[in-house]
């Protein structure tokens, strides 16, 4: 890579092809994947990677089921990913305990991650709630000098934008103006309804009804312009403290999941192959000044370097009937107690 | 009662400050709909005690983002009616985050939950919902019926790791219905502590009664504590009543123990009796003492209908009472 | 009265007077009235009355708990709304079951009450189930010629409108336009919480963000306005199809209920009253040509009417114990079953 | 048995232009995620099958509205586990229209719910939540087991002017899991109906295994009823089984007649065993039946814990299953 730049289109393509073999080597290996319903984020990588690329470690984020790049992005490796495919006893989000890119996470050197569930936008109120409980540790000087600018970022699909609970927490981010990044991935889909059936308009115009979010479109399959859009928004966050939301425009290449396959219902498979933002980040590399060499080189060790994790993966051990029965309630503290009942002149109401 | 959880948080609040408390009408105008936060707002500043809008859900979810930062938030909805439109984030979110993150992320919360008949309230603001809570596993939930119970473990549930709600009956608020004096205590010093799981003797039948197989046990909660203190007095020396106090985990021990001890049983809740929360304990009762039991263990709860009407006449007809809990007990010791 | 007007200034005067008597009767007779808690539309009259003079039978209405005005617009007399307050079996709309202006109603003549609860906003989504069954029934060719142009109102506080599911009742009118009606009572109070506490913007703001939904700011002390301008919005709903809000700006005169009263909280006592809309009424009643002479009469009968309809209401029977058993579960119809279980080739999947 | 619904529904959607179904991906694309709505958007056209946005409330609580209009709608939420943000609307709207509107708004409707653990759905998409749904009073609930009562309790609720829930066991659907066979039934007529609130005896124990005391009926329902044929196998002659399909009304005669016949009962559940809807039948079976049972009457449910793990050791570790069923009769019949 010779030309200079600060955008970083080698790890991003590193990434993103390693994405790709990862949604490649699921459907080849669909009989031993398909174990567990899982997605991946065919389609939606540079938006992922461009958000995952500017986190820090005080910030945390709230990945939905297809954010898999994402996951890759924050410095997750293929192999921690599938041992949560797989169901593994070591899969670092939850001991096989939940499905594929359901993550949740308390690592020193990575953004955090509370736990994930499946239903759709309802991390929306438990990502606000972060996003409050930052504002409220600067407000009150509870943060350490690490903590100052991180934000709150809830990732999640257009969809899901239209539950109720996803108003509260829009509501609130509007009225309190806590750091909360809306990170909405737009690909029309809501599994087999499109977005004719069951939006009136975007993610974007519906920001319009709560004063005090600033609302942005994005191209998402547009590495570059994501990236350097994004980087503004969080910089901006990190400084002024206030919410955002952002549409990201994005096609869904692969299936909704493994068990709701793309065959079955989708029409729209060919148009939205034309929006592979894959192609486009190799285009950009190139004019960056990758060389074809090079990008080929990445793309065939990120293949080899998957299949090795894969295989890794493959051969780890499964949890032991006895592990359903750990970390079902957080041990108490032992609390000493005062036996005596001090008595007062008035009793208590 | 109600001044028991105030003066618990106070002293929580003061020790430490990563604890806020947040829900409908606690800021300083009002102090709660039964001041139940009366002064805190004032004590604590208008950024550590504040009004939310009418969003339960957000109420309750969001207490899942602010455990992660470090904080420890007191939440409140105003009434336990109106905690089914935050249900989901209960059952969704906030009882699921310890076990599924493989213990990474346990919610430390005190969730707040004025409950319970108290003088017409009516539909709306009156309804018992535990059997749909306690059947939601991974959060603990703590009934208490006086004013030294609640402020033990409202301690016990702030230093709690994992999310508790915490069920306050408004009828023992002021303890302002004739027979609920009992529920003002005396006040327990500051490091009191009730610990989960451990239920209370709030009346102990005499040993010559157990002897000659003359006594019961009443298992109750909340206001049941009270009916059957009053219906105990038609049977001196004859009736045990073991108080609950935490309904998750509850006293299996206790309860089992007593149940053996005097081989009838009554089991009293203010809920809807079937299906029920109290109804399952019934079956765990026995089924574990089968080999004890001289009668039935007999189950008394509101009647069956959708809703507590309104109309005093009808509320007291559909309610227990410490009349009907006399009947339960008479036919039970009769039998 | 002598001026000709199309605004029906005599029948709104003799509500709003009667509505304001009975009011000041629940108060005076508060030992007995509060018995069961209750609220009461001062302030909010004109809103009201305004709203309900244009319902028709056809229509359907979903009046919260302050709409007692509303109640008395469409024609339930003080007495049918005192047989709730006092929790009589006679009460028209629940036998005694639920509070004050709780109503259900399915009487010809009248705009239809589905139930009421008292969860705030939770009469959103039923009501906008109404909305689409309407349209659903005039799309489908089922709609009867009395139904065709019928509308769905959801009356509601300002405050109620952060619930999350108002935000789906909202998606689905914008989707689907269907007839509903969003009516906002906007008194800037949510019990002791003012706006500034918990709304970044006010309902019409709020309203941008479902693409579809017009929305419209009503000043709601003015009685004249308020009729011509709601007049013209449900005009245009019976034959546009298609839904709107408003957002009625009105003041709170009374308690938030009989049980959480003002003077424990309020801060702005002085400024509501000069926006009372009663006097504003009078006013206009004079410049229509009504005389001094006519609102006083008009004044003096509303307040023995009350008091006569109290006193009769007072004196019907209560509930017997066996009412708490009617009406749990409305008996099916018989079916006669056919036993033979009909083998055919395939079993059923 | 997904075809059962199917057919059913087909038929009444046929003779009922007021009948009308909506949910998350029943529309023509789909047919539903499990197939269970196929065909219907192509046979009755867009307007009468559609999708719905991603809003469970709305999905519950518009049929309020929309049978107050004279419709009937039948619709469906995807997942058990997504009936949580629909629970408000089936609390505060649905359940209680009738009742408080003193009989004049019933609300007619039938609410699909797929449920049910099938082959590591893991923690979203296997939960049972029986007990959190029966405790909400005004409600019927079905929980059939086979493609005939599916049907026939399809008819019954589209019938019923009460809001009826069915929950439709998605490991049933197909019968793919080993031993769950017997859900594919003959096709009843189009006119065959179950009412609400009567038992189905699957299997019954041979006289003499009940004269000589040596016999004991499972009161189950859903996927239990296959955990407890297979398991009866190895007690032959000795076994009733008793399948409730429907838990709000429950049978109460059918279950204490059987409780009484063998005095020696099971009840057996697929969700968490405590708390627990099962165990409050083990309750109110225990106290009327006092007097005829031989053995305390025995609970097996899935293991406490806050969710399904989704790992299949784990899954199977948590869940019952025809051994474990084998175990607890044996241990019954012992007794
Ligand atoms: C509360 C809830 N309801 C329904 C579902 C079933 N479901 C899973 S994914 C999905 C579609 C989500 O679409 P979108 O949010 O746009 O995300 P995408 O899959 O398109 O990335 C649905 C309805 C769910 N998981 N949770
Ligand atoms: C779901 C729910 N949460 C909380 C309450 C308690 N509550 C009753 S009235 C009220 C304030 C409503 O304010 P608004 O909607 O503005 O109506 P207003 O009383 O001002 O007319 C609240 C919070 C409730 N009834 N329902
Ligand atoms: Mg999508
Ligand atoms: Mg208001």
């Amino acid at each position: 890579m010779s030309k200079k730049t600060t955008i970083p289109f080698e790890k991003a393509f590193k990434l993103m092809a390693t994405a790709k073999s990862m949604a490649e080597l699921y459907e080849r290996e669909k009989d031993t994947t398909s174990k567990y319903v899982h997605a991946t984020s065919r389609g939606h990588e540079s938006a992922q990677l461009a958000l995952a690329l500017h986190l820090e470690p005080k910030d945390y984020v709230a990945p939905y089921y297809r954010d898999d790049s994402l996951l890759l992005g924050i410095g997750m490796t293929p192999k921690d990913l599938m041992l949560q495919l797989l169901a593994k006893v070591d899969d670092p989000f939850s001991g096989g305990r939940t499905y594929y890119s359901h993550p949740s996470l308390n690592d020193a050197d990575k953004p955090k991650i509370p736990h994930q569930s499946s239903a759709t936008g309802m991390q929306a109120i438990p990502t606000a709630g972060v996003a409050m409980g930052i504002q409220y540790r600067e407000q009150q000087g509870l943060a350490s000098k690490e903590e100052l600018g991180g934000i709150a970022v809830c990732s999640i699909g257009d969809s899901a934008m239209t539950e109720g609970e996803i108003s509260e927490a829009l509501h609130m981010a509007a009225l309190k103006q806590f750091p909360l990044l809306m990170f909405v991935q737009d690909n029309g889909w809501d599994i087999s309804a499109n977005r004719a059936e069951v939006h009136h308009s975007n993610a974007v115009e519906y920001a319009k009804g709560f004063t005090g979010i600033e609302a942005v479109d994005i191209d998402g399959t547009d590495f570059e312009s994501a990236y350097t859009e994004l980087g503004k928004i969080i910089k901006t966050m990190r400084k002024e403290r206030r919410p955002f939301l952002v549409r990201m425009d994005v096609p869904l290449l692969n299936h909704h999941t493994s068990g709701v396959r793309k065959e079955w219902y989708r029409d729209d498979l060919e148009e939205a192959a034309k929006r592979d933002p894959y192609p486009i980040l190799k285009a950009q590399c190139l004019k960056a000044g990758v060389s074809e060499k090079e990008l080929d080189q990445w793309e065939t060790e990120a293949g080899q370097f998957v299949q090795a994790q894969y295989e890794s993966a493959l051969s780890m051990p499964d949890p032991q009937p006895a592990d359903l029965l750990t970390m079902i309630s957080h041990p108490p503290p032992l609390l000493k107690s005062a036996a005596n009942v001090r008595p007062k002149v008035l009793n208590l109401r | 009662m109600v001044d028991a959880a105030l003066f618990a948080i106070k002293e929580l609040m003061a020790a430490h400050p990563e604890a806020l408390l947040y829900g409908q009408d606690v800021g300083g105008r009002l102090g709660g709909v039964f001041r139940e936060a009366a002064t805190l707002a004032q004590k604590f500043g208008d950024e550590r005690v504040f009004n939310t809008p009418i969003q339960e859900a957000f109420i309750i979810g969001s207490t899942v983002g602010m455990s992660a930062t470090g904080l420890k938030p007191f939440v409140e909805v105003q009434f336990a009616d109106y905690l089914w439109p935050g249900m989901n984030q209960l059952f969704t979110e906030v009882s699921r985050s310890y076990y599924l993150s493989n213990g990474k992320w346990p919610v430390s919360t005190v969730i707040r939950v004025p409950i319970g008949a108290y003088g017409s309230g009516g539909p709306f603001h009156s309804s018992s919902i535990e059997t749909a809570v306690t059947s939601i596993r991974g959060i603990k939930i703590a009934y208490p019926s006086t004013g030294a119970d609640l402020k033990g473990l409202m301690k016990s549930a702030f230093y709690d790791p994992n999310p508790v709600v915490i069920f306050e009956h408004k009828g023992l608020y002021w303890s302002k219905i004739p027979g609920t004096e009992g529920a003002k205590t005396p006040e327990p010093s500051a490091d009191y502590v009730i610990p989960f799981g451990k239920a209370r003797m709030v009346i102990e039948a005499e040993a010559s009664a157990v002897t000659s197989g003359e006594s019961a046990v009443v298992v109750t909660y909340g206001m049941g504590v009270y009916w059957a203190q009053k219906a105990a007095k038609a049977f001196p020396g004859q009736i045990s009543i073991l108080d609950l106090r935490t309904l998750a985990p509850w006293d299996r021990a206790a309860v089992m123990a007593e149940a053996k001890t005097h081989g009838r049983v009554l089991v009293l809740t203010e809920e809807c009796s079937s299906p029920s929360f109290a109804q399952s304990v019934q079956g765990a009762i026995a089924e574990e003492c089968f080999e004890f039991l001289d009668a039935p263990v007999q189950l008394l709860g509101a009647v069956n209908v959708p809703a507590i009407p309104l109309n005093t006449t009808l509320e007291q007809t559909m309610l227990p009472n410490a009349e009907k809990v006399e009947g339960a007990l008479r036919s039970l010791l009769a039998y």
